[in-house]
């Protein structure tokens, strides 16, 4: 009972080659089934999250939000699936058909092959391949090219505008996020994602590198294209960005792997910085550990929710400004310290949680230290102040000028 | 199983293809993304004899990695050129560039 | 007919497809992406070749950053007026021609060549690529120069690029 | 062990300290002479530990067993030359005396240059400085090249570790070499005075006739016996029997006698013997330190370390009593030197002539001990004689100095070096005097108590013992002199009243320059102790003959003992206490502006004397002018202008006319048109060719590979 997930496994392997198949067809045929399984655990996530999402955008922005459809309104996604599929596909003259419809799919795709590679629970692991966070990197650039796609196939220049817009931002904020990585990647000494989970025994990654996992955050909260940095679809600038001219359940899949990649980045945090599935018992009974990995991924995905519904829309510029002047620089100055550091530690040898805390206090200092650096530096476009208009001017003032 | 020729046949495949490209082709660009096809053949090359011959030793990988880089910068500084070059001439194709020409 | 073999198979017409519809099709950007198409069978091919590493490279260098590279300067060179006159310029039959030889040569080559003929040994078990491709990179005693060389490269190419973009 | 590293160590800090002054602290002149000094004292540190480590290892174990060690230098044919350093006892004692003299001098520069004065009013670098006007009044002025000096004396104090502790004659010729060097360096360091760029080119010369034929002695050595080591050679019976037993062919000279008169040679240039002495009286152009050290404690006293060095080899072959050609050579013009240099210096009126003459009598003195196979006794006067000139020439520097106080205060210009400008300093400057008077007792070899008596009575008691009347009497007669002369100098400057204002307004120097006149005295005084000989009545085994015993542990054979003799022992006592009563009369007070008395007694021999028997008019006939008269007239009016000119003239013209014929008629008509024509020609063909650049890539690309398969298609179907 400990090791559900894989005594089923077991059961259903032992199962189909008892009705004849070779052992590599029953191979195969779980492996599918498994992947099936993540990818309808993917849409029962979404659905849900759509509900939690728009619950907490109505209360955060003082609305009830959802609240007709069903008790507090949780079938309100059901209606609104309903919805998309039953709308017509549009496809606007002049574009470019093959790009236009497969541009969806990849965007979809794109994010949820990041989760053949996660693993839930000890031993609970859909391919435990050795290169798992660059694997996680090159699927990511393929969300790139979806957008890239769909902005430039959709024969529209606000989509055009909007893809080359958010391609430049993504790629820009793809190295930050990359070097956070790294950091992981180094402490563990392994790019394999559960022997990074098992380095974070019993000291996560978040204490032991802040900075990574604060700059991890932020671009991978660029990469998802939401506030602070929804640029792609900044509505009073360009229509919707790059699926401006995507309608029905193309529009939905747009839709859809948004939030599973917001999602998705909850759980790239959990399994980099948050000890993935591990806590107390996990390691005994691997359903606690599927329980945690979640647990833990929603309270991310909250945390990000909460971030994009206060913060507003930065512009451009100060949005490329912060990434090239100070995430990427500062996020090299702390690759390197965290290596030397690490180094030097493994020589010396301390006890564990000595070296977490140089670890921790070296960081601190070195956010600190930049912080009040890039404070001190000027911003190289000089901002200018209009003075606050009069919105409505009243009589008295308007006799006293006359 | 799959034999070491059958690899390179594929590769010599793909290298041709490319060489026809970058023979062949008007535009700049495209004649860029064949040189990509040749050298992303050139890999299969070298990772396929790694496989077949000294899997022991990585030599192939390393090449492949230096490849890589090679061909990152390739097409970097051979994409800024094209983009100057449509800032001055407003033309990316190859034969039609003639400024230095009699 | 295993599936490994299944999979070579599918993988190298994909590719060799994709590979001539890049040098044919006459839309840039649908070559572009059939580009990506054949880059990612090539990628297919490495972890064919259990070289994983490897492959996930390809995916992450060519697809995520000079595939996108392309497709952005395809866009940033069009002209509006341009037409999809013939891709091709005036010598393209020699050029298809000379291709074609070397193909059939180095097919025949390889073909009739025994040493070719072999099948893959076996990958001893505790064989860790990644980190043994990296100490190898970095030891002294192996290829830390042509690794350096191509970090030197790289740099040259990053700031060169600026350099030649710039909008005096 | 860590003695053999040390004594590497020993020549480097002086040498660091001469590139840091030179390369980087030239401007700071405290900082340059601390780096100096600091240099110095490192060495003197190293040195003394070396010196006390040999001395508990006792002279028989480090005899055999010298510290030190050699590395491969550079390979010659089959085996490796090779280089080192080693310390036997008689290393280590020079070792001492050498560092101990080296920093003092350095310690005594400071005072000496004025360092802590303000920068001259018009000093001119090159040019000894001319004192400032400090609130109204004239003081010395600081000097303008100070650093350079600093670094200079590094360089030099380098050359002498590197002399001293090297173990083969090829590094003993580098260091002698760089000592030349900054002798030159140093004797010019004024260089603004004609008569010290003169007094330096004369030293730089003459020194280096004597280096060439060591340079030859050393080659036809290595010649003979293919190493340069001294061990290998000198402690190698069949070595030196080898070369004892073949002859040169040159004046039926052996072997080992032409290489001991060659290297002789050498040490007669350095240490300034009678035909190569006249460039150390110039030397004294050079600031006082520099005479002091250079000519007087170390540098001079290198050729007869090097002398004493090859004994071994200059006594090889040598039956007892009888002695080696080139000892016979080396006793004669030693002896003759020591007496020849006294008389000069008794009628010299500048102080530091006086001491420079004395210095190359002294010299001669040990060359003779070295010759009539004293050994022990050379290396005892050698130290002894180190301590008390060195003593004796700080003092007239100190003196001088004092001096130029006064001259500066008094501001009428007199030589302050005149001795017949003093007198009566003994109140102005007593610890100049007291010191001074010390080395002069020691100089002059006053009994019992001084050290020069011991070192010189030694050398009588050997050339006595071992029947050398010849040279006994010669050293006797010298000795005499040196009393005397150094009777008179004291008298002069010290007794008496002062003969000008400048001497009554002289006053004592700066504890730099006094100190080391007192750590100096006290070793001039005491360290004759060391070596009183076992048969000496009353005070003989007292103290045991320590230094004797020490020194001839570095011979491979021991020395035959030598019986006490009162004979020497009178003769010493006479000479000293006659010659310098005979001073202090004659001299005792002398009026200002007095004639030297014994003028009118010797008459012309004094106008001889005073003239030093017009050697440098001599060699100025002799080798000088004929010299020049060969470059001037010879060769460059007769055979350069005329025969050589007139040749290369006439060829030119011949030249010319070929020239101009092969131009017109050849070059225009036949060769321009051909070039021309190619010109053309190529134009024309590109003309022709041009359509091929089509300037596409493409095709250029697409042609090549056409050739390539093409090629490739052939050969592979061959």
């Amino acid at each position: 009972m400990a090791d559900l997930i894989n005594v089923i496994e077991s059961w259903l392997y032992n199962l189909i080659v008892g009705w004849g198949a070779s052992q590599g067809l029953a191979q195969f045929i779980l492996q599918v089934l498994g992947s099936v399984l993540v990818v309808i655990l993917c849409f029962v996530i979404v659905i849900a999250l759509i509900w939690v999402e728009r619950k907490l955008a109505g209360r955060i922005q003082d609305r009830f939000g959802p609240n007709r459809a069903g008790p507090y309104g949780i079938f309100q996604s059901f209606a609104d699936i309903i919805k998309i599929f039953t709308k017509e596909y549009v496809t606007p003259t002049g574009a470019d058909k093959g790009l236009f419809n497969i541009a969806p799919v990849l965007a979809m795709a794109s994010v949820l092959a990041i989760w053949a590679v996660f693993p839930f629970a000890i031993n609970v692991i859909g391919a435990d391949i050795s290169v798992g966070v660059l694997y996680i990197v090159a699927i990511g650039s393929f969300g790139i090219l979806a957008i890239l796609m769909a902005g430039w196939s959709s024969n529209n220049r606000f989509a055009l505008l909007g893809a080359s817009r958010s391609v430049a931002m993504l790629i820009s904020y793809e190295i930050p996020m990359v070097i956070s990585l790294l950091i992981p990647v180094l402490l563990a000494k392994s790019m394999n994602l559960s022997a990074i989970i098992d380095a974070q025994r019993p000291w996560w990654f978040l204490i032991v590198a802040p900075i990574a996992a604060l700059f991890f955050l932020i671009s991978s909260m660029a990469e998802i294209g939401k506030a602070p940095f929804d640029l792609l679809e900044a509505e009073s600038e360009l229509v919707a960005g790059y699926h401006t001219e995507y309608s029905g359940m193309k529009f939905g899949m747009f839709y859809v792997a948004e939030f599973l990649h917001q999602y998705t980045v909850g759980a790239l945090m959990t399994i980099f910085f948050l000890g993935g599935w591990s806590g107390p018992l996990a390691a005994t009974w691997p359903i606690l550990g599927v329980i945690y990995f979640f647990t833990k991924t929603f309270i991310v995905y909250l945390m990000i929710s909460w971030i994009r519904l206060s913060l507003p829309r930065i512009r451009i510029d100060e949005m490329l400004n912060l990434n090239w002047k100070f995430l990427i620089p500062v996020s090299f100055l702390n690759l390197i310290m965290v290596a030397v550091a690490d180094r030097v530690l493994m020589e010396l040898d301390p006890a564990r949680w000595i070296y977490v805390g140089v670890m921790f206090v070296l960081s601190m200092a070195l956010l600190l230290t930049s912080l009040f650096v890039a404070g001190k530096t000027k911003p190289a476009v000089e901002r200018v102040e209009f003075p606050p208009r009069a919105v409505a001017v009243s009589p008295q003032s308007d006799r006293s000028k006359s | 199983m799959i034999p070491l020729s059958w690899y390179l046949i594929f590769a010599a495949a793909l290298f041709s293809i490319g060489l026809y490209g970058v023979l062949a082709r008007k535009n700049i660009i495209a004649i860029l993304m064949s040189i990509e096809l040749m050298l992303t053949a050139i890999n299969i090359n070298f990772i396929a004899f790694w496989r077949y011959s000294l899997p022991g030793q990585m030599a192939g990988q390393v090449f492949a990695v230096i490849v890589f880089a090679v061909s990152a910068s390739e097409v970097a500084v051979g994409l800024a050129l094209v983009i100057s070059l449509f800032r001055r001439v407003k033309l990316i194709a190859a034969d039609e560039i003639n400024l230095l020409k009699w | 007919m295993s599936l490994g073999l299944f999979i070579f198979f599918l993988m190298v017409v994909v590719t060799v497809v994709a590979a001539v519809a890049v040098v044919t099709s006459q839309n840039l950007v649908n070559a572009a992406m059939w580009l990506m198409v054949a880059l990612f069978g090539a990628a297919i091919a490495f972890v064919l070749l259990q070289a994983t590493y490897i492959a996930v490279i390809q995916v992450l260098v060519y697809i995520g950053a000079i595939a996108v590279l392309i497709v952005y300067t395809i866009m940033l060179t069009r002209n509006p007026d341009e037409k999809y006159g013939p891709g091709v310029n005036k010598q393209w039959p020699i050029a298809a021609a000379l291709s074609l030889v070397l193909f059939l040569g180095l097919a025949y080559f390889y073909y009739t060549l025994p040493q070719t003929d072999v099948l893959a040994p076996a990958l001893s078990g505790d064989l860790n690529a990644i980190s043994q491709l990296g100490a190898l990179l970095v030891s002294p005693n192996a290829y830390v120069l042509p690794f350096e060389l191509a970090s030197i490269l790289l740099l040259a190419a990053l700031i060169g690029s600026i350099v030649v973009a710039w909008r005096k | 062990m860590a003695m053999d590293t040390l004594v590497w160590l020993l020549p480097l800090p002086p040498l660091l300290a001469f590139f840091l002054i030179i390369l980087f602290t030239y401007p700071k002149k405290g900082l340059s002479h601390s780096i100096s000094i600091g240099a110095a004292l490192l060495s003197w540190l190293g040195s003394m530990v070396v010196f006390f480590n040999a001395v508990r290892k006792g002279a028989e174990g480090l005899g055999e067993h010298p510290f030190g060690s050699a590395v491969n230098w550079l390979p010659v044919g089959k085996g490796w030359f090779q280089i080192g350093v080693t310390v036997d006892p008689l290393t280590a004692v020079v070792l001492f005396f050498v560092s101990i003299t080296i920093l003092m001098i350095t310690l005594y520069s400071v005072g000496y240059h004025n360092f802590g004065q303000p920068a001259g009013d018009h000093d001119r670098p090159g040019l000894p400085p001319e004192g400032a006007t400090q609130d109204g009044h004239r003081v010395p002025s600081i000097e303008p090249l100070y650093s350079r000096f600093f670094g200079f004396i590094s360089l030099f104090a380098f050359g002498m570790y590197t002399l001293v502790v090297s173990d083969n004659l090829l590094t003993l010729f580098v260091g002698w070499e760089i000592m030349g060097l900054c002798s030159y360096l140093l004797i010019g360091f004024w260089y603004g005075k004609l008569s010290a760029r003169a007094a330096m080119i004369k030293a730089f010369l003459v020194t280096r006739i004597g280096d060439v034929f060591m340079l030859l002695g050393i080659a036809f050595l290595y010649s003979a016996t293919g190493t340069l080591n001294f061990r290998e050679i000198f402690f190698n019976e069949e070595v030196l029997h080898q070369l004892t037993t073949t002859p040169a062919g040159f004046l039926g000279l052996s072997s080992a006698g032409l290489i001991g008169i060659l290297l002789f040679i050498g040490t007669v240039g350095k240490s300034a013997q009678f035909p190569l002495h006249v460039w150390l009286p110039d030397a004294m152009e050079g600031p006082t330190p520099v005479s002091a050290m250079i000519h007087a404690a170390t540098m001079v006293s290198a050729g007869v370390y090097m002398a004493i060095r090859i004994f071994p080899l200059l006594s090889a072959g040598a039956e007892h009593g009888a002695l080696t050609s080139p000892m016979v050579v080396i006793a004669i013009i030693g002896s003759f030197t020591a007496l020849f240099a006294a008389t000069i210096s008794v009628a010299q009126r500048d102080i530091k002539r006086v001491l420079a003459y004395s210095t190359i009598s002294q010299l001669g003195y040990m060359v003779a001990a070295v010759g009539i196979g004293a050994y022990v006794a050379a290396a005892f006067h050698l130290i002894t004689h180190a301590f008390f000139k060195a003593l004796l020439f700080l003092g007239s520097g100190s003196v001088i100095h004092g001096m130029e106080h006064g001259v500066y205060h008094t501001g009428d210009h007199l030589d302050a070096q005149d001795m017949f400008n003093m007198g009566g300093l003994r109140s102005k400057m007593p610890v100049t005097f007291w010191t001074f008077l010390i080395g002069g007792l020691a100089l002059s070899g006053f009994p019992i108590v001084t050290a020069g008596f011991w070192s010189k009575d030694e050398i009588f008691a050997d050339a006595f013992a071992h029947g050398h009347l010849a040279v006994f009497i010669t050293l006797a007669l010298a000795a005499l002199l040196t009393a005397f002369y150094t009777m008179r100098q004291i008298s002069l400057t010290f007794l008496g009243g002062s003969r000008t204002k400048a001497a009554d307004h002289a006053h004592e120097t700066p504890w730099t320059m006094t100190l080391p006149l007192v750590v100096l005295s006290v070793f001039a005084i005491s360290f004759g102790w060391l070596g009183i000989p076992e048969h000496f009545p009353l005070l003989g085994g007292i103290i045991p003959n320590w230094l004797g015993d020490f020194i001839a542990g570095s011979l491979p054979h021991s020395l035959v003992e030598i019986e006490f003799n009162w004979i020497p022992l009178a003769t010493s006592l006479t000479v000293a206490l006659g010659g310098l009563t005979l001073g202090w009369l004659i001299y005792r007070d002398l009026p200002q502006g007095a004639e030297d008395p014994i003028k009118k007694w010797l008459g012309p021999v004094y106008t001889l004397l005073e003239n030093k028997y017009y050697f440098d008019e001599f060699y100025d006939r002799v080798f000088v002018k004929p010299a020049t008269w060969l470059a001037e007239t010879f060769t460059y009016k007769w055979l350069d202008r005329t025969v050589i000119d007139g040749f290369l003239h006439s060829v030119a013209r011949a030249a010319q006319a070929i020239g101009s014929f092969l131009r017109n008629k050849i070059d225009l008509p036949i060769i321009n048109g051909f070039g021309d024509a190619v010109g053309e020609l190529t134009a024309k063909a590109g003309e022709r060719l041009r359509f091929i650049q089509t300037g596409k890539v493409q095709q250029y690309m697409l042609i090549a590979l056409v050739v390539a398969f093409g090629t490739l298609f052939y050969f592979l179907t061959q």
